[in-house]
């Protein structure tokens, strides 16, 4: 075992210690032994030892696999090859006991025993092992049921939030919309063909508890069309006091309906008379903000399904991208036709115009969500803007011309 | 070979699912939090289920995974979840077996908490753990700030959820753009080129390319093979040494850390939101980063003493305006909060809106 | 030569100021609208200055020049100054010969308004009365439309003040940007190059470099010594026009005009806005334009019928959302709504904050 | 006389008729005639039938007059040269009919009497005159006291509201900062030696009654730094419905101060308990909503200047731009050194920097802030971003670690 001087004054204070943690399997594992040692001398240095991944993986797969090697192969040579194995977890990250075990297992024979419990894609990441020990770990997966998430310009491991498993407001049923696209993407998650990444996340409801509008090339959040369901009794309750805000969750004891839910309302399409609440729900924006705080007066209507917003990136190259809606509104049933239809739409439009990593929404910035919207088999619609342009530089097609010719009126 | 199984995807979420939840699926009424950590959803058939949040570094081995089989094996059945901010949730039925689950999350180490009006759990990167890229640690800087709000994470005190995050550099594993708080690694200085490794390593109309501000052009004397970087152009992105690990761009005095404030995800109220730059650099100082963690606890205080209730921080800012959010946290205000990239125009005043 | 006189600038004002504005200057207390078109304010020494506001065609002739000095000598002095916005304003102290203003101007055909919430005078440019790169006209369709809105003119019905604006083409002289409601003369077609006439007038480096969206290149047979527009690229911004005649801009069928709305520049309640897209194409229908009446007819209608109180276009817009205006105004909803200029991300809908 | 039967159509109607007027010169002037009838034309032709002018000027100025040719002069001789004059007018638009008749009888001498007042810039345009004329009545114009404006790349004529003439809200002259700043750039009014043009315009408080910040380089605004001042009385009168709202400009009879005035206050920094209304001046951001709703209550306070902001312009090329601050308060005294000087900086700044047809506001966005302000000699502050930036992608300069050397904090 290295010294470990600075980390170990990461072992005291009151938030688990992931060194405290790491020291556990230290003692059996050299691996985990050096990438203390490693981590040390960073600690030291202040800069990374770790070095660009040639190309590792699994047989017939493109990804899955991080490589990474030690600038310090001699000193630490239990750290030499350090992949980690990206393991696509389940939708929502529900397990059982059992299969947490076999999972551990699995890695306490072919890697570190050292995990991201979760990764920030979703994916249980296995991390660090050598690079032979990959083909066995997989076999090992594979056997129990598991597989490898994307990597690479792939389609990556989608997720969700817990959504109709344990959450009234679910507007579809996030996790077996996850499920299925996970599988029917398969191909394109294990052999990365796209121009970059493409991630798809998943929320049930305007709270977008899986941060898609921020992490998801394609973000799907659920909406419901209809009206909110109204239980006037409990809203009086929450007036009175007899019911917390937030469900308890917050310091505020007790509600007072007009101050703190009508006219935090962000379209005032909201009313409280001292008794009864009124909804004028073709003007709600569908914030969640009534729902969140009085959430046994209160519910999501019943026509329900989901919005698609298309484009969310991290910063490079242009800036940070959140995504923006594409399709205000979509029906969501098993089996997701449309869904997995228009999915392909995009993936085959940007294969097709996308330049080497570049992300689908950059590229829709480049070419325009004309171009886009056409490439996909789309209409306009305001939902998708904010505001409508205030350049005066649009463009004309032919095809706007012959619809013109053929009577088109531009206000009606 | 031929029995060698492929393209299977993960198991379908129903196999790990309790028997309430099936029962119920879909048909949840209401959730109350009964205590910090503790919540209970009531489904339309009266049945509940009680579900115990526990924080989690996240980084964490076997041996954690396995303890925290075993409090799930001894209280829930076996039956167990993670969610999208890396937090433990024992599911259970059971009320009475809810004391349970805390002492032994207690005596593992485990805090209870992340529901409500809290600071949540750090979503965070690799850092030096892993990661080539990194100007930062990300375990430890974690581990440092959430020892020190550790009082908000199992508690309802602030005046909304705060929700940070870290990444460990420009590529925002942590998606930390859109975060109540953001501690972002930055790197300060331009990639020095290491022109005998670049010839053999590095496909140069690549690297060029990869550079999103045009700093890299071909080396003038076309004999050397390598690129040369125009250090006034360059932002430190890190993007080439991505594409051409013969371009370290590490300084280990210059780099650090950087914080931006008052993003969010939800559409509560207010739309989602990117975080702005609140402090543009602070000390990379190993292993409890002081400086970060005295500036974070520095924003927080006064978020939770300014904000209205249900306020977020990024719609308490908007409220009080930029120009007193720096006021209020002593922040100097210094030519890089000042937008210059390629959108820069939208943030700029085109207004008399601000006070003096 | 010797006594030629330059640069002496404009005559100082002072030497214009009626009395009362000189004696109470920089010490005016409050002003009262007394009745549409009638303004007076009120000194803290008690003196009174009265405005008799008129609107005027901007485009004049002396003759009418003349017969407002007639008025303003008559019974004003010999004082009078025009608006921000070309009216004209009588300007006198004597209350009792305001009736002689109002029955001069009413001969003389000078309507009185434009004070409050109004439709006041429409900033606008020249036309085909001596532009060079107009889509439309300019003081026709102004006047048209004043005619039909001139109810509007002289009242205080409207929720709030509103500013129409017409530029006749992209260089928007008319400063249409930030109008409640803007008239923009458009092209819809790329210039036709006259490959003889180029060579000979215009420099072909300068006219490429004209070009906001790169679409002009050199002509690829260099005998020709002329240029090549890119179809596709081009969004008749007759920029290269200005540069160089040799390339018009103009068709007689598809040019027109486009309805911008919801801008304003004071900060009244809501910083500065700019004027958005509305309607995106309108004949070019000389003499009176009946299209482009009508649809700004109908979309003053639904404001005045659908804004709160004190509520500007634009405001009102925001308020209840652009898909909403769309609807309201029977609008089609089109792919030239949606920028997909330099900053278009700026205005896409990154929240689920709208309506269906 | 043409013929003009489209034209003819817009003689009626109850808003004043350009074609009648044109019509009562266009029998004693050719060029009116000719005018009314290339109009004609262009109405039936729908398109226009000028060229571009070639250089035309008074000697000596570079500036001041456009230059402007008919492509059927054939037909319409009168108006085979057509050049405009811009007249610098003077500040604030007022006039005795003394020094109009004088211009009048100028430009019936030597011109088409046509007119428009006043240009989009501010001028008094006289409409329409041949190159021989243009020398004869520049003499005649400053005999008279007058002077050309500014056309081409070259300082613009700065126009100004009424201000202290007349308004009770200005903050700072506004007439007298147009007219001293008219003067002291004169030089580069007349002969056009900047990348592009450049306008100044000021308005006395943020209602901002000349556009400037939509359509000037340098947007000059009045401002207040203190308390709004406050009188009690007149506010009840205003609640008690004895004074007007807006002075009497809307169609609402009567205020009710809590609905109208403080909960529309943008800042929420007003409250109103019935009787006393109070400001939290502090957190005021000077929209003037509350001041032009009540004008016999409230006042701008007395500690008055300006706020300087930059870069406005029409949309070509990069899309239009309002201004945006880069001075949040500056005293405005005559003679105005401080901001002769810094106008002054900005020019020089740009014509160093600028590239040929590049307005000064492009130039910062493309250079950057940080040049800008360094350039100019200003310091960063807050009060010019509505946020501070949101990408990652900042610069640092040696300066910054020389600064941090000697010991700069970010965080105090
Ligand atoms: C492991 C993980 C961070 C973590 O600790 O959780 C990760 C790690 C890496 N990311 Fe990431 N990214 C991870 C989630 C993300 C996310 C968040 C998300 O998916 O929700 C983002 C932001 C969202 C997005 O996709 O834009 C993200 C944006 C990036 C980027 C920038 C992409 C862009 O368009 O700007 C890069 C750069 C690249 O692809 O070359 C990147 C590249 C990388 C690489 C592969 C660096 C590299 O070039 O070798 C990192 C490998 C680290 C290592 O050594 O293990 N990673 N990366 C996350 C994946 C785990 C998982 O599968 O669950
Ligand atoms: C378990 C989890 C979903 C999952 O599939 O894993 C979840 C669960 C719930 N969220 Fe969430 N949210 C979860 C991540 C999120 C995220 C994503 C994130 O933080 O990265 C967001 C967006 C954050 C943001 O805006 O930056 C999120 C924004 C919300 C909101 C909006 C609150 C707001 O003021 O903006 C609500 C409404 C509320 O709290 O009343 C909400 C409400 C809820 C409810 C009450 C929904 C319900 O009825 O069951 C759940 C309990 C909340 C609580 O603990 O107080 N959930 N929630 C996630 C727990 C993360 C954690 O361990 O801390
Ligand atoms: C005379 C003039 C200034 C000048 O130097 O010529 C002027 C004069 C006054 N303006 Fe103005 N404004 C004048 C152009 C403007 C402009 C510029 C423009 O329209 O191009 C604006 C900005 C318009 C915009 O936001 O798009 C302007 C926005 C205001 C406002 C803000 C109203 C709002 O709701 O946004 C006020 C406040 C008010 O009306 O109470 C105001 C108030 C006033 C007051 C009450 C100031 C005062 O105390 O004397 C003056 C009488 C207003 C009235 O007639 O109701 N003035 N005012 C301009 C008359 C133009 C005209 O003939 O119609
Ligand atoms: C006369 C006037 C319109 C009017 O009818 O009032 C005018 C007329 C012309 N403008 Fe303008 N502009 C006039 C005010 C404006 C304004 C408004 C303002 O100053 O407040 C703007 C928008 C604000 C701005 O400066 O951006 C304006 C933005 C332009 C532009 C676009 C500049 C840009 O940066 O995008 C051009 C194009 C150019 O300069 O080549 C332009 C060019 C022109 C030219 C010179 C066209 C040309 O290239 O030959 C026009 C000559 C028309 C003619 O035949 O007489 N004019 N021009 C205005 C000047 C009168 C005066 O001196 O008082
Ligand atoms: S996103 Fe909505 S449906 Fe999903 S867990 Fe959060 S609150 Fe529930
Ligand atoms: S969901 Fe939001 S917008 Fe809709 S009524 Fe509730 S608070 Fe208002
Ligand atoms: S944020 Fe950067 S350094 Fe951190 S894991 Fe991602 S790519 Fe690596
Ligand atoms: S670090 Fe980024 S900006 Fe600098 S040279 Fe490399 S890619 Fe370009
Ligand atoms: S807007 Fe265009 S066409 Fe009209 S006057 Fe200005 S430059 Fe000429
Ligand atoms: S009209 Fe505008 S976009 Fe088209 S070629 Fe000319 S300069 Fe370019
Ligand atoms: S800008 Fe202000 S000071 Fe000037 S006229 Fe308008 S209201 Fe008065
Ligand atoms: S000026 Fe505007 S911000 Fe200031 S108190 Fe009045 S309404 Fe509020």
């Amino acid at each position: 075992m290295h010294k470990t001087p600075l980390l170990d004054q990461l072992e005291s204070g009151p938030w688990p210690s992931f060194i405290k943690d790491l020291k556990r399997v230290a003692g059996r594992k050299k691996s985990a032994a050096d990438l203390l040692g490693v981590l040390e001398r960073s600690y030291k240095d202040k800069i990374t030892h770790w070095k660009h991944g040639g190309i590792v993986g699994v047989l017939g797969y493109g990804s899955g696999i991080i490589g990474r090697y030690i600038d310090l192969p001699e000193e630490f040579p239990g750290v030499e090859h350090f992949h980690t194995v990206r393991v696509n977890q389940p939708a929502g990250w529900f397990y059982t006991t059992q299969a947490l075990r076999e999972l551990c297992e699995i890695w306490d024979e072919h890697g570190s025993s050292i995990l991201n419990v979760h990764g920030s894609t979703g994916d249980m990441i296995f991390l660090g092992t050598t690079t032979d020990q990959l083909e066995p770990c997989f076999a090992k997966l594979t056997a129990k049921g598991w597989d490898l998430g994307g990597s690479g310009s792939a389609m990556r491991t989608p997720s969700c939030c817990v959504g109709k498993a344990r959450c009234e407001w679910s507007c579809y049923d996030t996790m077996d919309l996850c499920y299925q696209t996970t599988q029917h993407f398969q191909f394109d998650m294990h052999r990365p063909s796209f121009p970059y990444k493409f991630k798809v996340k998943c929320s049930g409801c305007p709270n977008d508890c899986v941060a898609s509008v921020a992490r998801a090339d394609m973000s799907v959040i659920g909406v419901w069309k209809d009206d909110i369901r109204i239980d006037q009794a409990a809203v009086a309750a929450y007036q009175g006091g007899e019911i917390k805000p937030r469900g308890g969750g917050s310091p505020y004891a007790k509600l007072d309906v007009k101050a703190d839910v009508t006219d935090l309302c962000p379209t005032a399409c909201m009313s409280f008379d001292g008794k009864k609440l009124s909804i004028d729900n073709k003007n709600c924006n569908h914030c969640m903000h009534c729902i969140s705080l009085m959430p046994q007066a209160l519910r999501p209507g019943t026509e329900t399904g989901a919005t698609l917003l298309l484009g969310s990136h991290a910063p490079i190259l242009e800036g940070a991208q959140m995504s923006w809606v594409i399709v205000p509104f979509m029906e969501m049933e098993a089996p997701y036709d449309e869904f997995m239809e228009l999915v392909g739409n995009i993936h085959e439009w940007w294969s097709e115009n996308g330049k080497n990593r570049e992300r689908v929404g950059e590229l829709m910035l480049r070419l325009g969500m004309r171009a886009f919207l056409k490439g996909v088999g789309l209409e306009p619609v305001p939902q998708s803007v904010k505001t409508p342009r205030a350049n005066p530089f649009f463009f004309w097609h032919a095809e706007d011309f012959e619809a013109e010719a053929a009577g088109r009126k531009y206000i009606k | 070979m031929a029995e060698r199984i492929t393209d299977i995807g993960p198991p379908k979420f129903d196999k790990f699912l309790p028997p309430v939840i099936k029962d119920n699926y879909g048909k949840w009424k209401y959730h109350e939090i009964l205590e910090p950590g503790v919540l209970v959803h009531v489904a339309e058939s009266g049945a509940k289920i009680y579900s115990v949040r526990g924080g989690s570094g996240r980084l964490v081995t076997t041996d954690f995974i396995k303890d925290v089989c075993d409090i799930a094996d001894k209280f829930c059945d076996g039956y167990l979840r993670f969610t999208s901010r890396n937090n433990v949730e024992f599911l259970l039925t059971d009320q009475s077996k809810i004391a349970g689950v805390k002492d032994a999350c207690k005596k593992m180490g485990i805090p209870l908490g992340a529901t409500g009006h809290s600071v949540s759990n750090i979503v965070h990167t690799q850092g030096w753990v892993h990661c080539h890229t990194p100007a930062i640690d990300a375990s430890g800087i974690v581990k440092s700030v959430m020892d020190d709000l550790f009082e908000y994470f199992g508690s309802h005190k602030l005046p909304a959820q705060v929700r940070i995050a870290l990444a460990c550099c420009l590529n925002m594993c942590g998606a930390v753009h859109c975060s109540d708080i953001a501690i972002l690694g930055i790197h300060r200085t331009p990639p020095k080129v290491a022109h005998e490794k670049l010839r053999h390593l590095c496909e140069i109309p690549t690297t060029i390319a990869s550079c999103p501000t045009g700093a890299i052009r071909p080396h003038p004397d076309k004999s050397i093979k390598s690129v040369v970087i125009n250090d006034e152009r360059c932002m430190y992105c890190g993007n080439c040494y991505t594409m051409c690990p013969a371009l370290p761009v590490f300084d280990a005095q210059k780099g650090g850390v950087a914080l931006l404030v008052g993003g969010k995800v939800s559409n509560s109220k207010t739309p989602p939101m990117f975080s702005k730059l609140a402090v543009p650099y602070l000390p990379n100082n190993p292993p409890r980063w002081p400086e970060v963690v005295g500036a974070i606890r520095k924003i927080l205080i006064k978020y939770a003493e300014g904000a209205n209730k249900w306020e977020r921080v990024g719609e308490w800012v908007e409220r009080i305006g930029w120009e007193k959010f720096f006021e209020v946290c002593d922040i100097p205000f210094t030519f890089q909060h000042i937008d210059d990239y390629r959108w820069a125009y939208d943030t700029y005043r085109t207004s008399m809106h601000f006070k003096f």
